[in-house]
C-alpha cells in the first residue's frame, strides 16, 4: 500500500488550493497532521464548489420560504407543491469550466449532473432547459465553443429522452476566455416519495450503483475553483467523457427503487465524487459513514484511496438501504443492466472514516467537511468594494445621435446575435419527447402539459449580464423580473425560481461587490415577486488573466397555468385582423440596449429603471387577460424594444409550420423616436385581442393601473409603423416586408451552430 | 494518389462507453472470452501524391486539427 | 366499438418514446395497450408490437444495432409471419427492424450530421395500406421528427423495388406535397420517411405520429395512422 | 490475452455523410490536395487467448453479426 504521509508542504498545499490559515485550521480539527489522503478530502470539500465558502453568508438574503415551498435550498433539489399529490422539483447548475476546456463533453456532463440531482429526490425530469453565454461570434474560438456545446447538450439530454424545450444564448466579448453553460432540470415527483440524500440508520449499508470509478476530473472541485491559466487548460484529466446510456438505465433504475421504497436516502455523486456524496449524506442525518475503498467497483488499475475518492466520474450515485433490503435493491439494478455494490456503511460516531485493505486511511468529523457554522469551516467575510469602472458608466442620452435611416437599424439589430433567432439550436434539441411540451421553443416560455391533471407549467430561464456589470443591484432585479415576465407571458403565475451565479474570482472585492449587490437585487425582487429561491448553484473564478465575465446571475423560472381549460398564450400573432395592444408605458430609456450596443457601440447604461408595482400588475394583466380568454397572443418588451419584439410576433410563429403574419402599427408620441423603437423600458408586452373584447382587456389593465394603448392590427405581409409626431416634420415611416426580415432573423446566429 | 490510414482511439484511462456497451452485449450473445471493446475511429484518406515528407506533416497535422480531440483521444496513422 | 386492439410497446434499455407510444393508443385512441420488456417471450396475444423510438442502448455502435440481439426478437419472425399482426417501428424503433433485417435498407447518419427535431410534412404515397388507409392518397401529414440518424438508404435495386410494389408509405414533401430536396431533412433516398415489408403487416417510419395526436401539440396527423391500423383490424 | 483489430468501413457506393463533411471542411482549412475521406471504425477487442483459428472464427463471426452492418459496410481484421 502507497505511504500517503508525506510532508505538507507550501508546494502540496498550493496545489490543492488551501490557505496556509486553513491548513492549520485542519491541524485544529484533526490534533494531528492529515495525511495526503485526508489532505485532498479537505481541499475538495473546502473548495468553493462544494463548500460555498464566499458566498454562503450572502446567499441568506434570498427569500427561501412559502406557501408552495415543500423543499428550499439544502437538498440535491428543491421541491414545489402543485396542490395536486404531485410536487415540481428543480435545480439549475453550471458547468463552465469543463464546457470551455471540451465543450462537447462538458455541456453534456453539465447535463447528466443536473439530471441526477433531480431524480435523486425520487422526480421524473420532465424538462432540461439550458443558459448560454459565449464570446464573439465572428470568432472561431466561439463558433467551436458553441457548436460544442449544442452538440454536447442534444447528445445528452436526447438520449436521456428528456425534452430540452428553452433556453437562452447570449453573445459579448466579456465571455471570450470563459462562456458559460448552465443547465436546469424540472421534475415530477409524487409527493409521498419524495427522497432526500440522508444515510440515516447506523448499520445501515451505504451501496454504489451506476459507472465504474476511472481516474476521471481527480481534482475537479478544486479545478473548477481556480481561474482558466494556460497551465490549467493542459490538465485535460480533468475532463470526464460523458455515457448518457448509463444515466438512462440509473434513472429508471434510482425511480424503480425509489417506487417500491426500497432506499433510505440516495445522493448523486458530483463534485467531489464519493467524498462530497457520502460526507453530506453522513450530515443530514446526523451520522457517519465508513467506506471500504477496495470495494469501490474501479475502472483502472491500481487506483489509490486519494484517486478513488476524488475522482468525478460521471454516471455514478450513492444510496443508503435498510439493512436486509440489499439483495431487493440489486436484483432491481440487475433488470437495468446494472449492479449495486456495498462499499460501506452508515456509523453512529460522526465521522467520515475510510478503509483501505483494512486500514483507515482517511477518520475525518464529517461536520469539519460539511457544515459552515463549524468554527473551523472556512467561511469566508469577504468585503466588497464598489468598482471604479461603476463611476462613469451612464451615457447622457442627448450625446446619443438618433439615427436618420431606422430601417436598417431594425434591419442590423434582428440579425444580430443576441437577437437573433436560435432555431439551429433548439433544433438540435429533442423539444417534444413525453409528449407535454405545448409551447415549443421560441415563445417567452416554454410550457409543459401535466397529463390527467388541471396543471401546466411553464418556465423560462433569463439573465442580462450586461444590465449586471452596468448595475449590479438593478441587474439581478431585472434577471429575476425578466423571467417571471416570460412566465406569466404564457398565462401563468409565477411560483418560484432557481438561480446560477455565473461571477469572477471573489476574492476579489470589486467582483464581491457586483455579487453581493446583485444577489440583494434579485432577493430584493423575488420577495416583492412572491417567488422564493428553491434551489441554485454559484459558480465563481469564471474569469482569466484578461479579463472577468460580466456578472451574470442566471434566472430559471418556474409558474403554474392551473384550471380545467388550460388556458396559455403564445408570443406570436395568431390571426389577422386582430387588434395590437401595448400594456406598459414608453419612456426615454436607450441605456444598456442592444440598440446602444449594436448601432452606437456602447456599453453604457443607465439600466432601464424597474417599478416592481408595475411589473405585478403588468404579469397579473396578461394572466388574468389569458385565463378569461381575451388576449390571444403575448410577448414582453426585451432585448431590442419595442420594434424588435413586434417583429417577433410576427414572425416567429413560423418556425412551427404556422403562417407568418405581418402588422400595420401606429405610434404616437413625442419621445425619441429610437428609444420609442428600440429602448428597452421595462414592465411592457405586446398582446392582441378580438375588437370586440378589446373593452374588457382595458378594464382589466386599468383595473391593475396599466395603460393599454391600441397600437395597430395583425395582417398582410409586411410590418409597417408609422410614427406620428405633432410636429409633422418628425414623423416616421417603417415598411418592412415579412420574408426578409425574417431571412435576416434567422441568418444571424443559425449559420455558426 | 496517396491514401492514408488514420486511427483514432481514446486515450488510456478515457471512459469510452460505447465499447463497454458492445462488450456487454457481445458478453450477453454468448461471446464469454470477450474480456475489453473499445471503439475509435478508422479513417480513410486520399489525397493527392507528392513529397511523402510533406503530406506526413499535412496528416499529422490534419489529425491534431480536426480528426481527433486531443482532450480524450489520441491518434496514428500511416501512408501508402 | 367492438373489441380494443391489443397493443404492445416493446421497452428496450434506452428506449425513450414508449410511454408516448402508450399514451397515443391507450390514453388517446382508447385501445388496449401494455410495455413488452425486452427480454420477454411472450408476444403472441399482442395484435400490433410498436417499437418506440429512443436510443436502444445508447445509440451506440449504431442505432439498433443490439436492440436486434435481444430476447424478444427471438420471436419476431414467427410473430410477423402470422396472419393478423403487425409491427410498427417508429424512429429508433424503424432502425431495430432495419437492422433486424424485418425492412430493407440501413439508416445512416442526417446529411448535416446533426440531430433534427422538428415538424416536418410527409406525403402518403400508398393509401391502400394497413397503415394509410384512412388517409387519402397524396394527403400531407404534419408529423414531427426527431432524430440524427434518419438518412434512409437503400440500393438501386432494393429502391426500385420498393417503388414498382408501392412499399413506400411517407415521403418527405413540404407543405403543399411536392417532394423537394430542401424537404429531406435528412438526406434520406427518394425523399423516403417510411417503409413497408412485402407483406405489408410492418411498417417503419422516422416521423413520431405518437407526438401528432392533440392539437395542443401541433398537429393531430399522427392518429390517421394508428385509426388506420385499428380500422383495418377491427375489418379483417 | 489476445487482441483483435477490427476495421469496419463503408462499401463504396454509399454516400457516407460524415466523411463529405470531414472532406469540404478540409478544403475550406486549406488542404486543398484531399481528394477523399472515409470515415469508418476501429475497433479493438481483447480476448482470451486460446486456439488462433477459434479466435479468428469467433471476431470473423462478431463483425458479420453485430460490428458491421452488411447492408453498407465491410470488415476486415488481424489477430495479435
Ligand atoms: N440555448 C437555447 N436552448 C433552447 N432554447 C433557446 C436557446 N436559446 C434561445 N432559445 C429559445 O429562443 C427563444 C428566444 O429566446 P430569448 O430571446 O432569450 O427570449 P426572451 O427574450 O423572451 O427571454 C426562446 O423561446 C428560447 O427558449
Ligand atoms: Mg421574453
Amino acid at each position: 500500500m502507497q505511504n500517503y504521509n508525506v510532508e505538507i508542504t507550501d508546494e502540496i498545499l498550493k496545489e490543492h488550493n488551501l490557505k496556509k490559515e486553513e491548513y492549520e485550521n485542519i491541524l485544529k480539527i484533526l490534533g494531528r497532521k492529515p495525511n495526503i489522503v485526508e489532505l485532498g478530502v479537505f481541499s475538495a470539500m473546502w473548495s468553493e464548489h462544494c463548500s460555498y465558502k464566499h458566498s454562503k453568508p450572502v446567499l441568506k438574503k434570498f427569500p427561501t420560504k412559502g406557501k408552495y415551498v415543500l423543499q428550499g435550498p439544502g437538498e440535491n433539489a428543491g421541491i414545489i407543491d402543485t396542490g395536486f399529490d404531485i410536487g415540481v422539483a428543480f435545480k439549475i447548475e453550471s458547468h463552465n469550466h469543463p464546457s470551455s476546456v471540451e465543450p462537447f463533453q462538458g455541456a453534456a456532463t453539465g447535463v447528466g449532473g443536473i439530471l441526477r440531482d433531480i431524480f435523486t429526490m425520487g422526480a421524473r425530469p420532465v424538462a432540461i432547459l439550458d443558459s448560454l453565454r459565449f464570446g464573439n461570434l465572428n470568432t472561431f474560438k466561439t463558433q467551436h465553443l458553441l457548436k460544442g456545446v449544442v452538440s454536447g447538450i442534444a447528445f445528452y439530454g436526447n438520449c436521456v429522452g428528456v425534452p430540452t424545450v428553452a433556453g437562452e444564448t447570449f453573445f459579448e466579448d466579456a465571455y471570450q476566455d470563459n462562456c458559460l453553460v448552465n443547465a436546469m432540470t424540472i421534475g415530477i415527483v409524487n409527493k409521498k416519495k419524495i427522497k432526500k440524500g440522508i444515510a440515516k440508520g447506523p448499520g445501515n449499508p451505504v451501496m454504489y450503483i451506476g459507472a465504474l470509478t476511472g481516474r476521471d476530473g481527480i481534482h475537479g472541485a478544486s479545478f473548477a475553483s481556480a481561474e482558466l491559466t494556460e497551465e490549467n487548460q493542459k490538465r485535460r484529466s480533468s475532463v470526464q467523457v460523458a455515457d448518457p446510456f448509463m444515466e438512462k438505465l440509473l434513472l429508471e433504475a434510482t425511480l424503480e427503487l425509489i417506487d417500491k421504497n426500497l432506499i433510505i436516502g440516495i445522493q448523486d455523486m458530483g463534485a467531489a465524487g464519493l467524498t462530497s456524496s457520502s460526507s453530506e449524506m453522513a450530515y443530514r442525518a446526523g451520522t457517519g459513514v465508513e467506506i471500504d475503498i477496495d470495494k469501490v467497483p474501479k475502472r483502472e488499475l491500481n487506483m489509490n484511496a486519494y484517486e478513488v475518492l476524488l475522482s468525478e466520474s460521471q454516471e455514478r450515485m450513492l444510496l443508503v438501504c435498510k439493512k436486509g433490503n440489499e439483495k431487493k435493491v440489486e436484483k432491481i439494478l440487475k433488470k437495468w443492466g446494472l449492479h449495486a455494490v456495498k462499499i460501506g456503511r452508515v456509523i453512529k460516531e460522526q465521522q467520515f472514516r475510510i478503509y483501505e485493505k483494512g486500514k483507515i486511511v482517511a477518520d475525518i468529523p464529517v461536520r469539519a467537511l460539511t457544515d459552515s457554522n463549524y468554527k473551523y469551516f472556512p467561511l469566508k467575510k469577504q468585503k466588497g468594494v464598489k468598482p471604479a469602472y461603476l463611476k462613469d458608466i451612464n451615457i447622457k442620452i442627448d450625446d446619443i445621435k438618433i439615427p436618420e435611416d431606422l430601417e436598417s437599424v431594425l434591419k442590423k439589430l434582428i440579425s444580430s446575435p443576441n437577437i437573433a433567432c436560435k432555431s439551429n439550436i433548439w433544433r438540435q434539441y429533442d423539444h417534444m419527447v413525453q409528449t407535454n411540451t405545448f409551447t415549443l421553443p421560441g415563445s417567452d416560455s416554454a410550457v409543459i402539459n401535466i397529463k390527467d391533471k388541471d396543471l401546466m407549467i411553464a418556465t423560462s430561464v433569463d439573465g442580462n449580464g450586461r444590465y449586471v456589470y452596468l448595475d449590479p443591484f438593478l441587474g439581478g432585479m431585472a434577471a429575476v423580473v425578466e423571467a417571471a415576465r416570460n412566465v406569466s407571458m404564457s398565462g401563468a403565475q409565477p411560483v418560484a425560481f432557481t438561480n446560477c451565479l455565473n461571477f469572477g474570482n471573489p476574492e476579489d472585492p470589486e467582483i464581491f461587490y457586483q455579487f453581493k449587490k446583485a444577489v440583494e437585487g434579485m432577493a430584493y425582487a423575488a420577495k416583492k415577486l412572491n417567488t422564493p429561491v428553491i434551489s441554485g448553484n454559484v459558480s465563481f473564478y469564471n474569469e482569466s488573466p484578461e479579463n472577468a465575465i460580466y456578472p451574470t446571475p442566471v434566472v430559471g423560472m418556474v409558474g403554474y397555468i392551473k384550471g380545467k381549460n388550460k388556458r396559455y398564450a403564445k408570443q406570436y400573432f395568431k390571426n389577422e385582423g386582430d387588434i395590437i395592444v401595448l400594456l406598459g408605458e414608453i419612456k426615454e430609456e436607450i441605456g444598456a440596449s442592444e440598440y446602444l450596443k449594436e448601432i452606437h457601440n456602447l456599453i453604457k447604461g443607465p439600466v432601464p429603471a424597474i417599478d416592481l408595482k408595475r411589473e405585478i400588475n403588468l404579469q397579473k394583466t396578461c394572466v388574468e387577460g389569458i385565463k378569461k380568454e381575451i388576449i390571444i397572443s403575448a410577448h414582453d418588451i426585451s432585448k431590442g424594444g419595442l420594434a424588435i419584439a413586434l417583429v417577433e410576433c410576427c414572425i416567429s410563429g413560423s418556425l412551427h409550420g404556422n403562417k407568418a403574419i405581418g402588422a400595420y402599427i401606429e405610434l404616437q408620441s413625442d419621445i425619441r423616436v429610437d428609444a420609442l423603437l428600440f429602448g428597452e423600458t421595462q414592465s411592457r408586452a405586446i398582446v392582441t385581442v378580438k375588437r370586440e373584447n378589446l373593452l374588457k382587456l382595458k378594464r382589466i389593465a386599468s383595473k391593475n393601473k396599466i395603460i393599454a394603448t391600441e397600437i395597430g392590427k395583425t395582417g398582410g405581409n409586411r410590418l409597417i409603423i408609422n410614427i406620428d409626431w405633432a410636429s409633422k416634420k418628425y414623423s416616421k415611416k417603417l415598411n418592412i416586408d415579412i420574408d426578409e426580415i425574417k431571412k435576416l432573423w434567422m441568418s444571424g446566429v443559425n449559420e455558426y451552430v | 494518389m496517396a491514401k492514408a490510414k488514420v486511427y483514432v482511439t481514446f486515450k488510456d484511462g478515457v471512459l469510452e462507453p460505447q465499447g463497454k456497451t458492445v462488450n456487454a452485449a457481445l458478453l450477453k450473445m454468448g461471446y464469454k472470452n470477450i474480456k475489453d471493446v473499445r471503439i475509435g475511429k478508422f479513417i480513410e484518406i486520399e489525397i493527392e501524391n507528392g513529397d511523402k515528407k510533406k503530406i506526413k506533416k499535412e496528416i499529422d497535422e490534419i489529425c491534431d486539427r480536426l480528426l481527433a480531440n486531443p482532450n480524450i483521444e489520441k491518434y496514428d496513422f500511416e501512408i501508402e | 366499438m367492438g373489441k380494443k386492439i391489443k397493443f404492445g410497446v416493446v421497452v428496450f434499455p434506452g428506449s425513450n418514446c414508449d410511454a408516448d407510444c402508450l399514451w397515443a393508443v391507450r390514453d388517446i385512441l382508447n385501445q388496449d395497450a401494455e410495455f413488452i420488456w425486452h427480454e420477454s417471450k411472450n408476444i403472441k396475444k399482442y395484435d400490433c408490437l410498436i417499437f418506440p423510438g429512443g436510443f436502444s442502448y445508447g445509440d451506440y455502435l449504431r442505432s439498433g444495432a443490439i436492440a436486434r440481439f435481444s430476447k424478444v426478437m427471438e420471436s419476431i419472425n414467427e410473430f410477423a409471419n402470422k396472419k393478423n399482426k403487425f409491427i410498427i417501428g417508429i424512429c429508433n424503433g424503424f432502425q431495430i427492424l432495419l437492422e433486424a433485417g424485418l425492412l430493407p435498407g440501413t439508416m445512416l447518419h442526417n446529411k448535416n450530421l446533426k440531430f433534427i427535431c422538428e415538424y416536418v410534412n410527409v406525403i402518403v404515397e400508398n393509401n391502400e395500406t394497413p397503415f394509410t388507409n384512412k388517409c387519402e392518397k397524396g394527403q400531407v401529414l404534419k408529423i414531427p421528427v426527431a432524430h440524427g440518424e434518419g438518412n434512409y438508404f437503400c440500393d438501386e435495386r432494393t429502391l426500385n423495388t420498393l417503388i414498382a410494389t408501392e412499399k413506400i408509405a411517407f415521403r418527405y414533401c413540404d407543405i403543399n406535397g411536392n417532394i423537394t430536396d430542401e424537404a429531406n431533412i435528412n438526406g434520406s433516398v427518394y425523399n423516403i420517411a417510411g417503409i413497408m415489408n412485402t407483406k405489408e403487416n410492418i411498417l417503419g417510419m422516422m416521423p413520431h405520429p405518437e407526438r401528432a395526436m392533440i392539437k395542443d401539440l401541433g398537429s393531430e396527423d399522427g392518429k390517421l395512422i394508428w385509426e388506420s391500423l385499428i380500422n383495418y383490424i377491427k375489418k379483417s
